[in-house]
């Protein structure tokens, strides 16, 4: 029976199926909120109100020619996109949804996941800076050394915002942390600027405007992406969503309160908190115009940084105070 | 200063050297001969003030080029012209006088073949790279057949 | 400036030609050259072979921008081979879609200049009040772009009442829109320190180089078609010269703000006073024999026609030269010894048309001979970069309102 | 059956770069507001794309001259199949009123192959739009 279990959670529930449809979902919500925000209406007729656009997007990227660059290392070149996407997977599958023991350590909950979760998320920066790397284009390795320098940027403050409500729930695994927060639902409201924290970072993580200097910059070549066609960019666009989606459920669980509940309940909460980070996301996206690297490198420096230390202080201070 | 006393004081300040015509409220030609362009374009800059040169225009007229230097002040617009003969179709540049003619007479060489002498630059300025040397479209005898267009719908039909 | 890009020749979205070539020495461009003729297509010798009438929707073609210009000029001059006078109506509406083009023209300018200097939001307000200008085109001819209003003996469409209150609304909509313009350059102190001290062009250059239009007026050569040659109803309007002499950037920013504020009085006259009558005279086909030089007064500076008729309907010989090309030799001259970042606002300074702001530079180092090719967003970026960290604050310059 | 959904998402969701080849402009600009919210071609799933790698539909607008013939040729190359390519505007079409100048070839189609001819002088958004969606329809029941 346990057998089942593990293998329905790891490619039905919370694992592959449910992560590729629901990032599928959230790219539609995504591209549908930007467009009316610039009063436009978004992509409109496949299916209902054109929730079956990415889907499409993402066959007919599949379904087109591969174009390798000769000079390109060929393994590198095709293994370097799957990859991605098996790191963000498993990075997935440590959210705390459902199957999860709150006192047995399991393999998809035990003390200090949240930094696992962490890493396996910027795991995909690298994988950007070495897809860029190895196209050969100019433009992209430039667009990948770019990638790095906001790498810097934008990761202590997102890894500080993190620690906030860890170190307030005084332990390290999703789980419990989560289950702190639903027991004491008032003390949410002390990581709230870390929660803001955390969304501007997730913003730069996931390279979209005002911060997506690597693929801007070099517009006119695509950025690291400039060299793959095909296969190769339909498994990067999946990846993005894909890593959009568990970057909002880490931030829902350590500053909403995680997923209270058994199988139903737990994927309502889940559906209902990840969609609102992502309109705030695409709030941002809308807002504002593009920023330059320097200004971006000097922004998360001079604002973000001395935010999440200050979360932490007050987190401290009310850590004592209990 | 209109058109019509400037044209007397330039009738006796160049007498023979060249003839002037009022042909518009506000136009006057000026014919001169090729080998006093030089001299001609110098007193008209120092002397009449005529600095601005709007542009060059030629004229194929089968036997002999007639080359147009259009002058132009606050009040009046003067046309200098000069007729070349077609075999050695050759006339001296003036962007000593006026820098800015570099371009027109430039324009000149590639659509003409008018070879303008001592020029500062001679590099061509609008024809494309591979454009074979020799022929000069704007000349009335060379003319050009649009080469036979594929029509992409009609292969389709033959097969 | 030190991190050098070398692209491939195969530059995947390689979207316009190299045609400016720069040299320079560390941070200084020592020689400029322009290459033209990437959009050469051949005009003069199609006219050649085509009728009057046809001509007439040729030169509507040359630039997608002052399309107005080029037929207003070419049909003054016919008309006057033909010894036809237009009734006063159809010149007046023939002027007031003149003035009409220059709006719209000068406010894309001045967006496209605000671009360059990363000014983004100028750049998307100038665009949004032009639509008001493009509604009241296509309201009159029926075209965004190409109006063809012209033809030989007057105009074709006519301005009724209701047309003429709507066009003096949005007249007065847009005038207070160049108020707002106008103090920005006050409250915004960086746009005047980014644009003064740019692209110097003194008045004797000026002269020599025989430059035209906004270009010259910014150096204070008071040289306006309009006044010197008039001719559509120039004459009985009240407007004078837009002069700066400042010799820079600011400058012809200046002079194009004056002008627009001009343009709105011209129109406002014209509306006001329009006189009524025909709008059309009836043209002969075969044009007799002479030559005529018309000369008119685009938004970019003096654009000149010289037609040369044989008595036949189709002309002898049509030579056009467009403003741009007259202020070419000027840029030139402008690009020399000034810093590599001033120079997309430089370029923006004289670029006649939008799609062609996105040429590609090849940077030719004087040691090495190396030329490095690099397209200008790149280089528009990184101008910024070096100008922010050069904060130019402190330097307060006049900003003339 | 994979051969229908294959061609129901090749349908819905073409990606268009912009190609100038000397034209005057008037076309692009009218481009570039079928993008902007009055007519917004996203609804079809069009986005406009920087390089011709990512891009499905190339978009040519201006009269094909000798000098930018090989451009042409070298971004239609880049571009991975399947391809399709829309002549926006009279020149792309035929070289419009440039038709038989020494330095013109003609229109788009004598460099690349064309698959939707979109005319008007410029052409309006709205027909660019028009024009898009018959290359769709055509492409679903080719």
């Amino acid at each position: 029976m346990a057998v089942v279990k593990t293998l329905l959670y790891l490619f039905v529930y919370p694992g592959l199926l449910f992560l590729l449809l629901y990032s599928t979902f959230c790219e539609w919500v995504d591209r549908k909120l930007y467009a009316r925000f610039q009063n436009r209406i978004g992509p409109q007729y496949t299916g209902k109100q054109g929730i079956l656009q990415p889907i499409a997007d993402f066959i007919k990227l599949l379904v087109k020619e591969d174009i390798v660059p000769e000079k390109a290392d060929k393994t590198m070149f095709h293994f370097l996109p799957v990859f991605g996407i098996t790191t963000v997977m498993t990075a997935g599958l440590y959210l705390p949804l459902w199957n999860v023991s709150s006192i047995v350590p399991a393999y998809n909950s035990f003390p200090g996941d949240i930094i696992l979760v962490a890493y396996l998320l910027s795991l995909p920066t690298l994988i950007f800076f070495l897809a860029g790397w190895h196209s050969t284009n100019v433009f992209a390795g430039i667009g990948g050394v770019r990638v790095l320098t906001m790498l810097f940027a934008y990761e202590v403050p997102l890894l500080l915002a993190i620690l906030g409500p860890a170190l307030l729930a005084g332990s390290w695994r999703l789980a419990e942390i989560a289950r702190f927060f639903q027991h004491h639902p008032s003390l949410l409201i002390v990581n709230i600027i870390g929660f803001f924290v955390g969304l501007i970072t997730l913003q730069a993580k996931l390279e979209r405007v005002p911060f997506d200097i690597p693929h801007a910059e070099t517009e006119l070549a695509g950025g690291t992406f400039a060299e793959y066609t095909g296969r190769g960019l339909a498994y990067f666009r999946l990846l993005t969503d894909i890593q959009m989606v568990v970057g909002a459920g880490l931030l829902a669980t350590v500053f909403m309160g995680g997923f209270p509940g058994g199988i139903l309940l737990g994927l309502f909460h889940f559906i209902w908190k990840t969609l609102i980070i992502i309109a705030l996301l695409s709030l941002m996206r809308a807002g504002y115009a593009r920023l330059r690297i320097d200004q971006m490198v000097e922004f998360s420096w001079h604002w973000l940084a001395p935010l999440s230390v200050i979360q932490l202080a007050i987190v401290l201070l009310v850590k004592g105070a209990l | 200063m209109n058109a019509e006393t400037l044209s007397l004081r330039l009738q006796e300040s160049f007498g023979t050297l060249a003839e002037i015509t009022v042909t518009g409220p506000r136009r006057l030609i000026c014919k001169i001969a090729s080998d006093q362009l030089k001299s001609v374009v110098t007193r008209l800059r120092k002397e009449f003030h005529f600095t601005h040169l709007s542009t060059i225009s030629a004229l194929d007229l089968t036997d002999r080029f007639e080359i147009l230097y259009h002058f132009a002040d606050s009040e009046l617009c003067l046309t200098v012209r000069t007729e070349i003969s077609r075999e050695t179709p050759e006339i001296s540049t003036i962007t000593s006088i006026i820098p800015g003619a570099i371009l027109y007479e430039r324009e000149l060489q590639d659509l003409f073949g008018i070879k303008i002498k001592d020029i500062p630059d001679n590099r061509p300025l609008l024809l494309p790279d591979d454009w074979k040397e020799g022929n000069y479209p704007l000349r009335k005898d060379w003319t050009f057949q649009m080469p036979l267009e594929t029509i992409p719908g009609d292969d389709h039909s033959e097969k | 400036m030190k991190n050098k890009i070398t692209i491939g020749p195969q530059h995947p979205a390689l979207k316009e030609p190299i045609s400016l070539r720069l040299t320079y020495d560390g941070d200084i461009i020592t020689d400029a050259d322009l290459r033209l003729g990437y959009t050469h297509r051949g005009l003069e010798k199609l006219a050649e072979g085509k009728s009057y009438i046809q001509n007439l929707y040729l030169t509507e073609r040359i630039c997608g921008i002052c399309s107005h210009s080029h037929t207003t000029a070419f049909a003054l001059g016919v008309e006057q081979l033909m010894g036809i006078e237009p009734p006063k109506r159809g010149t007046a509406i023939r002027t007031i879609i003149a003035e009409l083009e220059r709006i719209h023209s000068h406010l894309l300018w001045l967006g496209v200049a605000a671009h360059e200097i990363g000014f983004d939001s100028f750049f998307m307000y100038t665009w949004r009040d032009r639509e008001h200008v493009l509604d009241i085109l296509e309201s009159i001819s029926g075209n965004r772009i190409h109006y063809a209003i012209n033809t030989f003996g007057g105009v074709r469409r006519d301005i009724d009442q209701d047309q003429r209150s709507t066009i003096l609304e949005q007249i007065a909509h847009l005038q207070k829109r160049t108020e707002y313009y106008l103090n920005l350059g006050k409250t915004e102190p960086t746009l005047t320190a980014r644009l003064a001290g740019v692209g110097k062009l003194s008045k004797e250059q000026a002269i020599d180089l025989c430059a035209v239009g906004p270009t010259t007026r910014a150096s204070g050569v008071a040289q306006d078609i309009r006044k010197d040659d008039p001719s559509l109803s120039y004459p009985d309007v009240p407007f004078e010269i837009a002069l700066s002499d400042t010799c820079d950037v600011l400058g012809r920013v200046v002079v194009r703000i004056k002008e627009l504020i001009s343009s709105y009085t011209i129109i406002e006259y014209l509306l006001k006073n329009l006189p009524d009558g025909e709008i059309r005279v009836k043209a002969p086909r075969k044009v007799p024999e002479g030559e005529v030089i018309s000369r008119y007064e685009a938004p970019r500076g003096e654009n000149i026609h010289y037609i040369k008729s044989n008595g036949t309907d189709k002309p002898e010989r049509l030579k056009v030269r467009a403003p741009t090309l007259a202020n070419y030799p000027a840029t030139v001259e402008m690009l020399k010894n000034v810093f590599i970042a001033d120079v997309p606002l430089i370029f923006a300074a004289i670029d006649p048309c939008v799609c062609c702001a996105e040429r590609v530079i090849e940077l030719v180092d004087s040691h090495t001979g190396r030329p490095e090719i690099i397209t200008m967003s790149q280089l528009r970026t990184e101008a910024n970069n070096y100008y922010r960290k050069k904060n130019i604050r402190n330097k307060e310059y006049l900003w003339p309102w | 059956m994979l051969e229908r959904v294959v061609l129901w998402a090749r349908t819905k969701s073409p990606w268009a770069l912009h190609l100038n080849t000397g034209g005057c402009n008037g076309c692009d600009i009218e481009i570039l507001a079928a993008f902007m919210p009055r007519f917004d071609v996203e609804r079809f799933g069009i986005q406009l794309k920087g390089t011709p790698r990512h891009a499905d539909v190339l978009v040519c607008t201006g009269p094909a001259t000798r000098q930018s013939r090989d451009r042409a040729l070298r971004i239609y190359e880049q571009m991975p199949d399947p391809k399709f390519v829309i002549a926006v505007g009279a020149c792309a079409m035929s070289g419009c009123v440039y038709r038989g100048s020494y330095n013109i070839i003609g229109g788009i189609d004598q460099v690349i192959p064309v698959d939707m001819y979109i005319p008007g002088c410029p052409a309006r958004p709205d027909a660019i739009i028009d024009g898009v969606v018959k290359l769709l329809k055509k492409l679903e029941n080719s």
